[in-house]
């Protein structure tokens, strides 16, 4: 399983590939970084694992970064129960088609944004989606995938993982953004 | 503008002229239709482009590239990424909505096909004259025919006028995708757009047909039930397997047993859309295995004898899977030859021989009746010495084949959905069969997993042995393809559709390439029957939705009746049966409305898109075809919403409800610009789950027509699904709310006050269009 | 097999049937015609599929994938990799025959699209019944139509059959590239072989309605000679370029000039087969200015003031270039609207103030004689104004701008020919620019370089400003397409040929996607003029062709007389003049040898592959229109050689000499099989190099009816080329010699040498076939 | 410039990649278990660089390797003036075509050859060639491409390299195989 390709192997990408970060400290560094963070949650965060509370744990990322959150399906109720004030529900496309516009003034009108980290979406659909945002989105903002495949549409992508390595990468991001 | 009319000779005799049957009928088609013709009778792509450009800046397209490369000309490869442009000029933006249309050519181009070869053998069996006939309550036959082309076909050899049409029409539209033609992103939309109203064309020409001359259901409510399933067919029988679209030598097997006195002796089943009309053409008596992901699924466990293979949708390596089972396989069209020899002058017996012996790999047979003959000769003979064959493989098997999984998730990287194989073969080799037998449903049994696994471990059969029980007690009903919706159905129901109270109408159309297995598409059907929406299926979704039974063991179809009308289920049949569901929306602005029909084809849609709250959902939508339906129903002003891998076809439709300057209309009555709200907010769209698609559809119901007590009607469901599928009310309601009235009465304080945050204020409610032309100015 | 007969009218008046001119002329084509029918008229794709599989069993495809995935279908992405198979059931050989199918429907749609609007717009103007005269030199004067549809055209109305019959195909044969039809990658190919015969059916209708109604040269081998080259080009007047295929907006505007007495004071050229054309119906009088890449050379330099695109093969991002120049942009068609407003029923002068004071982005104009307005209007407005812009950067921004040069080689990585660009920027950084001028006569002007050079240097324009004294010097002759050959020509040299004393038929056809620059296309010409080989050209070749001068400073086409005949240079003019090409070897069959026509295409092209020494090179083809026309030729048994771009067509047909069995054919005399050796011994095949091609060629264009002295002289010309480039003999030649006197005198003791060393065994020349049904058995 | 990515930036490879020999002397060791090589040079090694004789270079190469060479088209003549035994002249798409077929005896009749060599064509054309023996002769054989560039279609590849670092590299390789 060579970590820095495509997880479904036949969506092989094109000549811009993410980068592959393996070091949550480097990730942190360069989340670090982004003056207006978004991070969206696919429904799938339901069934990643159950190794860690993944709508907890998208909630203390979004504080320590000052994100926005949006999520895009069911599991909105979870993350309403948290409670967390910058708290979005939108469908996915709609998001992306957004963010794309870099005219869009993001949920709260200051502007669109310029870090969006995703997670939690299948495979080949996370893959589409971080494609457009690759191709039209590039000048205004950067895209990180936190899911445990290489995502090679992504700015920033982490490698295949197995879920225990995963959720450590995860845990040691979290105490260094 | 004007038209050419065509005169059809009955044949030529020989080579030298000698005519029999001339018939000089011109002016027929005219004549009989005093209403005056449309603006665009025979439209080319320029001639609807007004209308097209007008959808397109209300829903603009987003791409989501599924490649960065062009691989079409020997410049390529061309990288296309972000500002690049390739060696022919051609930007990214560009370069996907031009594969976004050559989809779609592929698609018109299958449907158009099938329409031409089913007229022309329709023309040899009944004549040039066989009249159309779809009984009595349809008396506007072709809607679509008489919208875009402008006549009013009444024969078969009227239809051939149609398909010359079309059939210009999708060469000088897909001629745009060569290298340095089309320049421009919006206009190869348009002419995708273009090619999905010849798609709509072509199945209305083979449904229209099919269903006149081979004695379908005519738009009948009460079509029979058939049964569906794999564990209805009776194994002990020899089986003939049908897969793919075409009906006709399916029909052969059926007439040749009946002729030979075989009735009952021999199993005959289909599979895909030809499954929906060889059971209409028996009127139920056939079997329905099931949608196309279950073509692996019957044939690993062994039992057809033979298969029959016509076109569409066929899994092409069929012959390798039957060669494993003993099984003979039969082609019979020139566009799916298979590479077997051409049998069409052999001698059936001959042939039967030949199958049966092995001594070819296979039939090419172009002739419908000895198809039946031959199918059901070799199925005969073939039965009793395939009984080793009928089986899957062994539990010890399984136990032994897991075992030698090397945990490597080659399959699971090559399965489409990421089931979690390596998984359930630790479980499986050590005897616990449970999370195999889970993956039966959300597998789509495509095989990719077996070609991936260097074990070269049967993964698929490996799953259906540990879901065999389950696959035995597929036992299900399925309400046979209607056909048309009747006018009188039209009639009644149209005024409360239009007014909105009626919530909308759910079309769950399209194939089988489901994210989250079949069910999903079964619970989203039954919610919006329970809101008594007009739920209308077709093609491999009207199988998916018959395949789950409640409690007490009723699917869908036991419980909801087939009428065109609120809280009803509606199959109209296969997938050329859509065009109904077209029909259906333009002969509501036509009966009820009377809106003028004929070659009035921007009016009529204008009319749909503000006015008809219908939805289209194709949940596992896969193919170019699927492709091409849904472009006909963006033209048409219908949104369709696809299920997560709907994305792959890399181009939505989307409309910014935020952006208040694109969601004006003019009110007709006065010429004024009204802003209505983003009333349908889509064209197009992915959805990621269930909840969202059922959310969205009730939604996008709302048009800009809606009377209040009808926006009140569809803002209940849609507030209802919101606050069931996402815990509270939507955040959008101020843009559909446009007077107090509209609020559903049992919602009024909750939604005022979410108003009230919004800065919320009354709108007016025009008689909305988007054509200047359609405006009544004031005198 | 029986022929639907339509009889068409003229037109409708109204909507209401009011018809005028009707005339029912039943039977007149087949009247006509004593010739009795043979066994294919309007042949579906099963019914010469035998013919087909014969020659796939010879020629086997061999697939090198341009792409290891497919992305059609939203099961996919697919690997296909080594021996795994997609979701539908592909392997990696039938994807990649699909992808070609794919390749040649874009083009035979793209081909029969412009034929069917030309004989629409010819109908228009000149009717129905306008008879398609090609001269008296062309009794036969649709040769593939007589063969393929087994009717005799005589008027434009009659074409309309023709293309009727060719839509219906095309969507039939395209519709097995859906997901889940054709399953054998044989069959795929001989679709291929289908799409490809259609193609050119589509081609030779273009081309006789035009040659016949538009005043073109007919098959007359002393047609004028026209300018060629940017250097003719008279900068000080108005400009107008046509880019494109289709002459009718060319010919519009140089009507407009006439009509308006402005005769000499506005510069018409064209660019691309519309520059043949526009020279054909102005019998030489306006300027050519090259081949497809010549597109950006010449906008580069600004020189244009109005272009104006109609159809295929033109760089999608004129309209960017244009603004850059400060020209305007006339798009004429509704396949190729680029976005632009539609002002087809606009005032011509309204048309003129918003292009040029820019208040439109460009105009598409769907009315040739409008265009021809605007066009001329537009560019006297415009040219007096454009005078800053018809320049080129001055040298010293040129510096400047290599100066800002990274050596990323991003360029390089980008360039389709990998040139040497970064090493060109570091000379001309100081100032020498001599490498930068050298890229010039590699470079194919797509711009790849400049889109991913992150420093943003214009780097072809760069190339075209140190070239720019050999560009201006670009001062040629280029005879105009001649159209058809002469019924009498081919009496005269279809014994020789068929005999084998013309050593062959050489075509260079096809586009300009050159590996090493368009001289080497020239090389090769003249080598097997000199040779006196019969070289045809046509298209972009015919144009490359006349861009190269000999010390006395004259083309090949002053060199060399027009005639079809032994050393002479023949221009049937633009692609669509391919047809007559292929229609020269069907003439051949039945004028010479007097084999039946009518609907016999299998006897035709069996009498071609082995009897008439024909092969095709196409250099720089390029996109799927040249993919489609190879098709065309191999099904009819003539050889096609592509340069090294051409493997990206990604599958050859290839034979292989040493497998004897492979070999063999009918002697038609007896019946018996006879071995005949490697003759032609391939079908499609990339070269690697000039030389290579050369050498294939000569050895192509040997065949099994070869008189042992037309052997001889065709065994002379490979041998001889074989050394010149290869320093010795070939090492097969034991399998072209038949006998002793097969053997060039002047070579005899060499090759009777090396013969011994093959233990070469006389063989026998039979009366060759490869159809038992044409065996004339002992009695 | 990346060396393990596709020269021709957009002719991005399939699942299946080439692995990267940036060692001459690990391309020896795979070089010289090979029972039947044979090294395919095309014209382009007249224009690759001259700081190398790569018609003598590759005869030398052959000569230790024991493999068999055919050269593609003109500079046939180059060849034989150098003189070597095992030389052979055929179209590049002939041998291709014949290197597919398992049972092609090879030049001298003894068999198919189990590693081949490509030097010398314009990388696309390459590029095509070499994933045609990818898909359809992996079962019998594995190919090196010796040009200065990544061939992601090749079984092994040297990395995209300067002119100069490519020279030293084929010198160590003769020098060690
Ligand atoms: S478009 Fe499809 S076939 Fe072409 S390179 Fe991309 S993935 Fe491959
Ligand atoms: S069609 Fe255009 S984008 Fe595609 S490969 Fe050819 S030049 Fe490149
Ligand atoms: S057959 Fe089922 S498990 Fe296997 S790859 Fe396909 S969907 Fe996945
Ligand atoms: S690919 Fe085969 S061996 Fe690998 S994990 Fe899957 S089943 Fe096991
Ligand atoms: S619904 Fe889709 S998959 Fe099913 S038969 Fe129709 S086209 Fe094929
Ligand atoms: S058409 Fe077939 S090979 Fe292509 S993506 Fe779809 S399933 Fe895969
Ligand atoms: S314009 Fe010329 S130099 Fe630039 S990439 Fe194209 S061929 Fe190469
Ligand atoms: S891409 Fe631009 S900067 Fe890089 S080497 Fe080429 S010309 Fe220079």
């Amino acid at each position: 399983m060579i970590r820095g390709e495509s997880w479904q192997k036949a969506e092989v990408p094109g000549p811009i590939k993410a980068f592959l970060i393996d070091d949550p400290k480097r990730l942190a560094i360069l989340i670090k970084r982004a003056k207006r963070p978004l991070i969206i949650a696919g429904y799938r965060i339901a069934k990643m694992t159950d190794k860690l509370d993944l709508v907890r744990y998208l909630i203390d990322l979004a504080e320590r970064i000052n994100a926005h959150v949006v999520v895009t399906g069911s599991l909105i109720k979870e993350f309403e129960k948290r409670g967390y004030r910058y708290l979005y529900l939108m469908p996915a496309m709609e998001v992306v088609d957004r963010l794309m516009d870099s005219e869009w003034p993001g949920f709260d009108g200051k502007g669109n944004y310029d870090l969006v980290i995703f997670i939690g979406f299948p495979y080949y659909y996370e893959w589409l989606m971080l494609n457009g945002l690759k191709h039209f989105a590039y000048r205004h903002l950067r895209t990180i995938s936190l899911d445990p495949y290489y995502q090679p549409n992504a700015t920033f992508s982490l490698p295949n993982m197995k879920i225990g390595e995963w959720v450590k990468f995860l845990d040691s991001l979290k105490d260094n953004v | 503008m004007a038209r050419k009319l065509k005169i059809k000779i009955d044949e030529l005799e020989s080579g030298i002229a000698r005519i029999k049957g001339l018939e000089v009928s011109i002016g027929k088609i005219v004549e009989e239709w005093e209403e005056p013709e449309g603006p665009t009778p025979f439209p080319t792509v320029a001639d609807l482009r007004e209308w097209d450009l007008k959808l397109l800046s209300r829903y603009k397209p987003m791409y989501m590239p599924f490649c960065d490369l062009c691989c079409l000309c020997t410049f390529g490869k061309c990288d296309l990424s972000r500002d690049k442009r390739s060696a022919c000029g051609l930007d990214m933006a560009t370069q996907q909505s031009r594969i976004v249309l050559l989809a779609c050519s592929i698609g018109a181009a299958t449907h158009t096909s099938h329409a031409r070869e089913l007229v022309e053998y329709l023309i040899e069996k009944f004549g040039r004259d066989a009249p159309l006939d779809l009984g009595m309550d349809v008396r506007i036959e072709a809607p679509i025919t008489r919208l875009v082309c402008g006549i009013k076909p009444k024969t078969l050899g009227d239809l051939e006028d149609v398909l010359d049409y079309i059939e210009k029409e999708i060469i000088n539209t897909m001629a745009a995708t060569h290298t340095g033609q089309e320049g421009s992103n919006l206009d190869f939309e348009s002419k995708v757009f273009h090619m999905g109203m010849l798609d709509h064309l072509a199945l209305e020409v083979t449904d229209i047909a099919q269903t006149a001359l081979l004695g379908f259901p005519k738009a009948d409510p009460n079509a029979p039930l058939a049964e569906l399933g794999f564990g209805t067919v009776d194994t002990a029988k020899p089986v003939i397997l049908c897969i793919g679209h075409n009906v006709v030598p399916g029909a052969g097997i059926v007439d040749y047993i009946e002729r030979s006195g075989l009735t009952g002796m021999v199993e005959v089943c289909g599979l895909c859309c030809t499954a929906h009309d060889i059971a209409r053409y028996t009127k139920g008596k056939t079997k329905v295995i099931g949608p196309i992901s279950w073509q692996l699924r019957f044939i690993r466990t062994g039992v057809p004898d033979v298969i029959v293979l016509d076109i569409q949708c066929i899994r092409t390596d069929i012959p390798l899977e039957a060669n494993r089972i003993g099984a003979v396989v039969i082609t019979t069209n020139e566009k799916n030859c298979h590479g077997f020899p051409d049998k069409t002058y052999e001698d059936p017996d001959v042939i039967v021989d030949e199958l049966v012996n092995r001594k070819i790999p296979g039939a090419l047979i172009r002739d419908p009746e000895k198809v039946g003959e031959v199918a059901v000769k070799a199925a005969l003979k073939l039965a009793p010495l395939r009984a080793k064959y009928k089986a899957l493989p062994s539990m010890e098997e399984v136990v032994n084949h897991a075992k030698r999984c090397r945990k490597c998730r080659e399959c699971e990287r090559a399965c489409p959905n990421t089931l979690p194989i390596s998984e359930a073969m630790t479980y499986a080799a050590n005897g616990e069969f449970g999370k195999l037998a889970e993956l039966y449903d959300y597998c789509i049994a495509c095989a990719r997993c077996e070609r991936a696994c260097p074990a070269q471990i049967p993964i698929f059969s490996l799953i259906a042995k540990a879901a065999e029980r389950k696959m035995k007690e597929e036992k299900f009903k399925i309400r046979i393809g209607r056909g048309p919706i009747q006018d009188t159905e039209i009639r009644e129901v149209g005024r409360p559709i239009v007014l909105g109270e009626i919530p909308g109408v759910i079309a769950f159309v399209g194939c089988a390439n489901y994210a989250e297995g079949g069910k999903e598409l079964v619970e989203m059907c039954e919610e919006f029957l329970k809101r008594r929406y007009i739920v209308v299926v077709s093609g491999c979704a009207a199988m998916t939705i018959g395949m789950y039974k409640n409690e007490e063991g009723k699917t869908l179809y036991e419980l909801y009746p087939g009428d065109f009308d609120a809280g009803c289920l509606v199959n109209v049949g296969s997938c050329v049966a859509n065009a109904h569901i077209a029909g259906a929306a333009i002969k509501i602005a036509n009966i009820f409305a009377k809106r003028k029909l004929r070659a009035n084809y921007m009016e009529i849609a204008d009319y749909i898109l503000n006015r008809v709250g219908a939805v289209g959902i194709a949940w596992g939508a896969m193919s170019q075809k699927a492709a091409s339906i849904a472009a006909g129903f963006w033209r048409l002003g219908v949104p369709v919403i696809v299920g997560p891998h709907g994305s792959k076809y890399r181009r939505m439709l989307l409309g910014r409800r935020e952006k208040e300057g694109n969601w004006y209309v003019y009110d007709a009555r006065t010429g004024k610009k009204v802003y209505v709200g983003p009333v349908p907010e889509h064209l197009f769209y992915a959805a990621e789950t269930k909840e969202e698609a059922m959310v969205m559809a009730a939604k996008l119901c709302m048009r800009a027509n809606d009377t209040t007590k009808g926006r009140a009607i569809k803002l209940t469901h849609y507030v209802d699904l919101h606050k069931k599928f996402f815990g509270k009310l939507p955040d959008d309601l101020h843009l559909f709310v446009r007077r107090e009235a509209d609020i559903p009465i049992t919602m009024k304080d909750e939604i005022l006050s979410a108003l009230k945050d919004k800065e919320w204020k009354e709108m007016e409610i025009p008689d909305p269009t988007l054509l200047e032309e359609l405006v009544r100015r004031r005198i």
